[in-house]
C-alpha cells in the first residue's frame, strides 16, 4: 500500500469529498492560500476557488455559529479552528448550539459540520497553543468526537463524518501531521465506536488514542525486550468509545494501562478505568493506571514540557508498575 | 465586492391607506393573535400550567409582525429567549405552540424545548435560543446557505438591545459584511435588558449606529408602529436579495410586560409603563384604520372574537394533550441513539 | 445554632468580606437592584452602592476578562455570571487567560477571584440553563473548583476564597439556595481539600457534592430501612479534591458509589473512581458504581428531565445494586 | 457619566523641532533598539536557538515607541502575540527578553512562556498574549483597576487589525465606555492577519471609525511617525486621566517581515515589500532629524553602537543563562503547590 502522511490522508479525503458533494465548504482563517496555519489543507483553495474555501476573519464565535447555521440549512461545513485551544472563543456555538440543537428541537433539524483544529504539544508550542480539550467534549451530549493516530483513519474517519448526520469534533494532533502510513487506494470509510488492537500481546492492555497510540506502540516495543508483552489498543473515537474491545483485551490480559497527553486529572483515562472497572472487575489483577499529562499549563521550554506532557518512558513505567501490581506513576 | 456604505436612517410615517387594505387588517389580526396568546401564555403561567419561565413579547407585536410580512415563507429567522411572538408571526400553528410552553408531546419542540426552544423547521424557524447572541451567529449561517446555494432567500436575525453587546454581534455583523450575506438584523431595543436600561448598558445613542462599523445601513424604526417596520424590513429584504447586502434594524418598542413573568419590576415606575402604553402598536393601528374607515366595530369585533376562538382552541389543544413519554428522553441526542 | 439558607449564607460572606477589604467589588448583569437573577446578593448593591456593585452589559467575555484584569493589578473580583451555562461565552477568559497567568508569567501575577454561577437543574431550567461544568473546570490546571452542599460552607469557602490568592470557580447549585442549615455566628473559613462525613456508615461510601448530598442523604435514610447503613461523603471541593477520606471510608465499607448531576460519561465521577480503584483496589468488595446524568441535553419537560438527571432513587438503586455485587445502573 | 462624542481623527504632521530634542533622540532610540533586538531574535532563530515561533514587529517600532513614551512608567499594558517590540518599550530589561525567546531560566516569564507569553510586573507589563483578542479584556479590567483605586494610571491594550474583529474588542469597548474607564485601544493595522488582508477581513474602511459604536473617538495615526503616535497616546491618555474616558487609536502600520519566521509571504508581492519599506519608520525620523540638524553622523554612529553593545550583551546573556531546572515544572500553578 502507499504511504502518506496523516496531513495528506486527511487532505485527500477533503478533496475527494468536496468532489463529491458539493455542499461541502470549508472555512477557516488563512486557509485559501496557505491551506491553513500548518498548510494542512495546502491545494484545497486552489482547486475549490474562494466560494467553497472561505477564509475567515478571527472570528471563533462567528466561524462555529456560520458553520451551524448552514448545517441547520442543508450544507456541510468543515470548519477549520486552526488550533484547539481557539474553541474557547467558541464554546458557546459548540455547547450550547450545536451539540443541543437536534435535541433540544425534537429531531427537527440536523447540524452535520466537522470542526478540525490541531491538538495537542509540539515543540515549545506553549500554554495556549498545545491544548486537548476532548475530556470536555465527551462530556457533552450530542456531539461525535474523534481522534485517529494513524494516515489511514484520519482519511476514513473524516469521510465518514462527512457523510454523517451528527457534528464530529475532529482532533487532529499536531505531531501526527508529518507522520506516514499506509493508506487503501480508492474509496473507503472507517467507521467510528470500532476500537482497533494495533499489536496484540498477552501480559498487559494498553489503551490509547492520537499521539499517544505511536508512542504506547514504541512503549511496547521496549517492553518486549524486558519479556513483557503488551497489547495495544487504539480507541480511535472517543464518542462513541469501544470500551468492550479494551474489556476482552483486558479479560485476557488482566491489567490496564490508559495513555493520553491530554491532562490525567479529570481526563478520559478516568472514564475509561471507571467503565473497565465496572465492566471486567474481577479479571483485573492489579489496579488500573492512567497516563497522561501533570497538572500545569503547558510550558514553552522544552526542559519543562517534558516534565508536563508523557511519552514513551511514562507509559513504560505505567506498564512496569502494573506488572508489579505497585502503582509507581 | 459590493460596498453598500453606511447610513444612519430614522423612523418614517406611512399613510395607512397608501398599503393594501387586506394587508393591513392582516397586519391588525396578526399583532391581536400574539397579544391574545401572550396573555393567555401569562394566564396559564399564573395557574401553574407552564412550565418553565416565559418572556411575554407584549409591546413587540409590531416588530414581529411588520417583518415577518414583508419575509417570505422560505426566508430564515432566529430569534432569542423572547420569542413566542417571532415564532407565531412566522407561520407556526399556535396549537403547537402553545403546547410547547405546557411541555406537551405536541409541542412545537416535543416538550423538550419549552418557550427559549421553539423551532420549526416548515416555517423556517432556526429557533429562539435561551442564550443572548446565540440567534446573531445562527442567521448569519443561514444567510450564507442561501447565498451558497443561490436561493431567492434570507435570513433574519432577531435579538435585543442587552445581546447587542455580545461579542457575537460583532463578529456575526462583520463576517455578513465581509462575505455579502443576505442578512438581516433586527434589534429589538425594548430599552432594558432585565433590569438594566439600554442608557446604561449600550455606549452609543442608537443601535442602529452600530451598522457604521460593518458598511451597514443603520435602519431606525417605530418598533410600535407596524407599518414603518414593514417598509424597512422589505426594503432590507430587498437589499438582501438584490445586492446580497446585510442591513441593521433597530426597532425602537417597549415592554409592556416584566422581563418574565413575576419580575417586581423595581427599576422602573408604574407611571412610566402606563405612559408607554398609550402608544400600544395595536391600539395605535387600530385607531388609524378606524381613522381611515378601514375598520368598523363590527369587523373588529369580528377580527377579536376570530383571534378568542383560534387562542382558546389552543389553550384547550394544549391542555388535554399528553405529556411527552418518558421512554423517549433519550432520543434524538444523536441521529441514532448511541448512550 | 441559627438556621439560615444557603443563598442567605453566600450572601453574609459577600457582605461581611466587603466590609472586610475594599479591594473586593461584585460584577454581574442585573445585580445592583435585583441582586442577580435569582436575588443571591440582593441588598448588596443597596449596601454598598454602584461602584463596588457593578451592573454590567451582557457581555460574559469581557465581564471575566474585566475580572482578570482587576485581579492582577490589586482587586478581588467576584464576578457574578449568573448561569453557569453562561461560562461557554467566556471560556477563553477562564481557560486560557486566568487559569494561566500565574503559571505561564513564572509567578510573577496572582489572580485572586471568585466567579460564582447557578449550576445545576432546577424545574424546567431546560437545556441552556442547568449545566454542571465542574468537570471542566477541573480538566484545567490553576483553577480551584468549589461545589459545597451547605449553608455552613457556603459561607465559609467563599471567605477561604476572598482571602486566597487564587483562581475559585464558585458552582451554587439551584436547588441549594433555599434549603436551610445551621450557620455558625461570627467570623470562620472553610478549609479547601477536606471532605467531610456528613453521616457515618459501614457498608457502603457515597461520595457526593453539591445537590447530590442532600440526595445522598435521603438515599442513605431510605437506605437504613433497608439495613444498609451508608456512609455519606461530602466532598466539598473538586479541586483540591479530597480522595484520602473517600479511600478511608472505602476501606471500612469496601463498597463506593459516586454521585454527581453532571453527565456521568466524562464526568468527577470518573476521576475519582479512577483514583478510589488505584488507591485501595484490594479493599473493594464491589465494581464502583456511579450516579449522574444520563447523556442528553437537559429537557424542558420534566417528565423528561426526571430520566436524565438523578435523584434520591437512582442512588438508592446504585447502592443496591454495589450491595449485591452487581451493577444495574 | 460624562459622554465624551466620537469624532474621526486623521493623522496629523508635527514638526520635529517641536518637541525637546533629548525626548526625540530618545525616540529614535529606542526604535533603533527594539529593530536590532528583532533583527537578533530571527538570527536566533534561524540558527535554532529559539524555542517556538517569533513574530517580529519590524516596522511597527513607531507604535510602541510613540505610546509607551506618552505613558508613566506605572501605566499598564497588554498585548497581544507580536510583541517584542511593547516589552522592550515599556522598560523591560533587554536581556531577559531575549533569554525568554531562548526559553532560559533568566527569561522574563523564567522559559515558561516564551515569546507570546512575557510579563514584566515592575514594568506594568500585563502580558502579551498567544490568543488574539485576549489582550483588550485583560486591559479593560486594569483600567477598571487604576479607576476603581482612585490611581493616576492608564492601561492601554494593543491589538492587531485581525484582533478588531473578535467579538472581545466589541464588549470591551463598549464596557470601557459605559463605565467611564481611562483605557487606550491601540490596533496596530499592519494590513495582514497571517495572509488574510484588512480589507477583506474587515467590514469597515478605517478601524478607528469603530470608536463610533461607543462613543468613543477614533484617532487614526501614522503609525510610521513616531511623532503622531506619540501626540496621540498624549492626548488619549490625557483623556483617559483627566475625563475618564476611552480612547481607539489606529496606528496604521505596515509588516516588513513575514507573519512570524518562515512565512512564504505568497500573499503579497516582494515588490509591494519594497515600496513600503521607503516608509521606514526609523529611516523616515532619522532623516528629519537630520534635516532638523538634529543629528550628526556621529551621533547616529554611537547611537548604533550602544544599541549593538547592549542587543549583544542580551544575546550573549541569553546564550550563557541556564534552561530552567526540570524540578520546577510544577511550580506556580497555583499559589501552593497542589497537584
Ligand atoms: C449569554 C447570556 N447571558 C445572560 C443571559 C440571561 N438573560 C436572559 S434574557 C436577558 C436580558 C436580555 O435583554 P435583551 O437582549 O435586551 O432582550 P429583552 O429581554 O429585553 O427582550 C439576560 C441577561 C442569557 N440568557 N444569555
Ligand atoms: C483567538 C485566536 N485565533 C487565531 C489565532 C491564530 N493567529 C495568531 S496571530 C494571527 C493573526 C493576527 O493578526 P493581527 O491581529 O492583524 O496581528 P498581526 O499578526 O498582524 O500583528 C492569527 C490568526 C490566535 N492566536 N488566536
Ligand atoms: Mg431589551
Ligand atoms: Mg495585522
Amino acid at each position: 500500500m502507499r504511504e502518506i502522511t496523516f496531513a495528506s490522508a486527511f487532505a485527500e479525503a477533503v478533496h475527494e469529498e468536496m468532489d463529491r458533494d458539493p455542499t461541502i465548504f470549508v472555512l477557516g482563517t488563512d486557509i485559501r492560500i496557505r491551506g491553513g496555519h500548518f498548510g494542512q489543507l495546502k491545494d484545497i483553495g486552489q482547486t475549490f476557488g474562494p466560494k467553497r474555501v472561505v477564509d475567515s476573519p478571527i472570528s471563533e464565535a462567528a466561524m462555529v455559529g456560520l458553520s451551524l447555521g448552514a448545517a441547520m440549512t442543508g450544507l456541510r461545513p468543515i470548519c477549520d479552528l486552526n488550533f484547539e485551544d481557539f474553541y474557547l472563543g467558541a464554546m458557546d456555538e459548540v455547547v450550547n448550539q450545536i451539540a443541543k440543537v437536534r435535541y433540544k428541537f425534537n429531531g427537527q433539524f440536523k447540524c452535520p459540520l466537522v470542526i478540525r483544529a490541531s491538538s495537542g504539544a509540539a515543540r515549545a508550542t506553549g500554554p495556549q497553543h498545545s491544548q486537548m480539550l476532548e475530556a470536555w467534549f465527551a462530556h457533552v451530549p450530542g456531539l461525535i468526537v474523534v481522534a485517529p493516530s494513524t494516515a489511514e483513519d484520519a482519511k476514513g474517519m473524516l469521510k465518514t463524518a462527512l457523510r454523517g448526520e451528527d457534528p464530529v469534533i475532529f482532533s487532529f494532533h499536531k505531531m501526527l501531521g508529518n507522520m506516514k502510513g499506509p493508506v487503501p487506494d480508492g474509496d473507503y470509510t472507517t467507521p467510528f465506536g470500532q476500537a482497533n488492537i494495533v499489536k496484540p500481546g498477552t501480559d498487559v492492555t494498553i489503551a490509547a488514542y492520537s499521539i499517544m497510540v505511536p508512542k504506547s506502540l514504541q512503549a511496547a516495543r521496549e517492553l518486549e525486550k524486558e519479556g513483557i508483552s503488551a497489547e495495544v489498543v487504539d480507541l480511535r473515537t472517543i464518542v462513541p468509545l469501544d470500551v468492550n474491545t479494551v474489556a476482552e483485551s483486558v479479560k485476557k490480559t488482566k491489567r490496564l494501562v490508559i495513555a493520553h497527553e491530554a491532562y490525567k486529572f479529570g481526563g478520559m483515562g478516568a472514564e475509561i478505568a471507571a467503565q473497565i472497572g465496572e465492566a471486567v472487575f474481577d479479571y483485573l489483577d492489579a489496579p488500573i493506571v492512567r497516563v497522561g499529562s501533570k497538572h500545569a499549563a503547558i510550558p514553552v521550554s522544552p526542559v519543562l514540557q517534558e516534565q508536563i506532557t508523557p511519552g514513551k518512558a511514562e507509559v513504560v513505567a505505567a506498564v512496569q508498575s502494573v506488572m508489579e501490581g505497585v502503582v509507581r506513576v | 465586492m459590493s460596498k453598500a456604505n453606511y447610513y444612519l436612517q430614522t423612523p418614517r410615517k406611512h399613510e395607512v391607506t397608501s398599503f393594501d387594505r387586506e394587508l393591513v387588517l392582516g397586519f391588525l389580526k396578526e399583532m391581536v393573535r400574539i397579544r391574545e396568546f401572550e396573555s393567555r401564555a401569562e394566564e396559564q403561567t399564573l395557574a401553574g400550567n407552564v412550565v418553565g419561565g416565559i418572556h411575554l413579547a407584549i409591546g413587540h407585536e409590531a416588530v414581529a409582525v411588520g417583518v415577518m410580512q414583508a419575509l417570505r415563507r422560505e426566508d430564515y429567522v432566529t430569534g432569542p429567549h423572547r420569542g413566542h411572538h417571532l415564532v407565531l408571526a412566522k407561520g407556526s400553528d399556535m396549537k403547537n405552540v402553545m403546547a410547547e410552553l405546557l411541555g406537551k408531546a405536541t409541542g412545537i419542540s416535543g416538550g423538550r424545548g419549552g418557550s427559549m426552544h421553539m423551532a420549526d423547521a416548515e416555517t423556517g424557524l432556526l429557533g429562539v435560543n435561551g442564550i443572548v447572541g446565540a440567534s446573531i451567529v445562527i442567521a448569519t449561517g443561514a444567510a450564507f446557505s442561501a447565498k451558497y446555494l443561490g436561493q431567492d432567500r434570507v435570513a433574519v436575525a432577531f435579538f435585543g438591545d442587552g445581546g447587542s453587546n455580545k461579542g457575537q454581534f460583532h463578529e456575526s455583523l462583520n463576517m455578513a459584511s465581509i462575505l455579502d450575506l443576505p442578512a438581516i438584523y433586527v434589534c429589538e431595543n425594548n430599552e432594558f435588558a432585565v433590569e438594566t436600561a439600554v442608557s446604561y448598558s449600550t455606549g452609543v445613542d442608537n443601535i442602529a449606529e452600530r451598522g457604521s462599523s460593518y458598511r451597514m445601513p443603520g435602519i431606525i424604526v417605530d418598533g410600535l408602529d407596524v407599518l414603518d417596520v414593514y417598509v424597512a424590513a422589505k426594503e432590507a429584504r430587498q437589499r438582501a436579495v438584490q445586492d446580497s447586502r446585510p442591513t441593521l434594524i433597530e426597532a425602537k418598542t417597549y415592554r409592556f410586560k416584566g422581563h418574565s413573568i413575576g419580575d417586581k419590576e423595581d427599576y422602573r415606575t408604574k407611571e412610566e409603563v402606563q405612559e408607554r402604553m398609550k402608544s400600544d402598536p395595536i391600539f395605535k393601528l387600530k385607531h388609524r384604520l378606524e381613522e381611515a374607515g378601514w375598520l368598523s366595530e363590527q369587523q373588529w369585533n369580528e377580527l377579536k372574537s376570530e383571534v378568542d376562538r383560534e387562542v382558546e382552541t389552543a389553550v384547550q389543544f394544549a391542555l388535554n394533550s399528553p405529556l411527552p413519554s418518558a421512554a423517549t428522553a433519550l432520543h434524538h441526542v444523536y441521529a441514532k441513539e448511541m448512550f
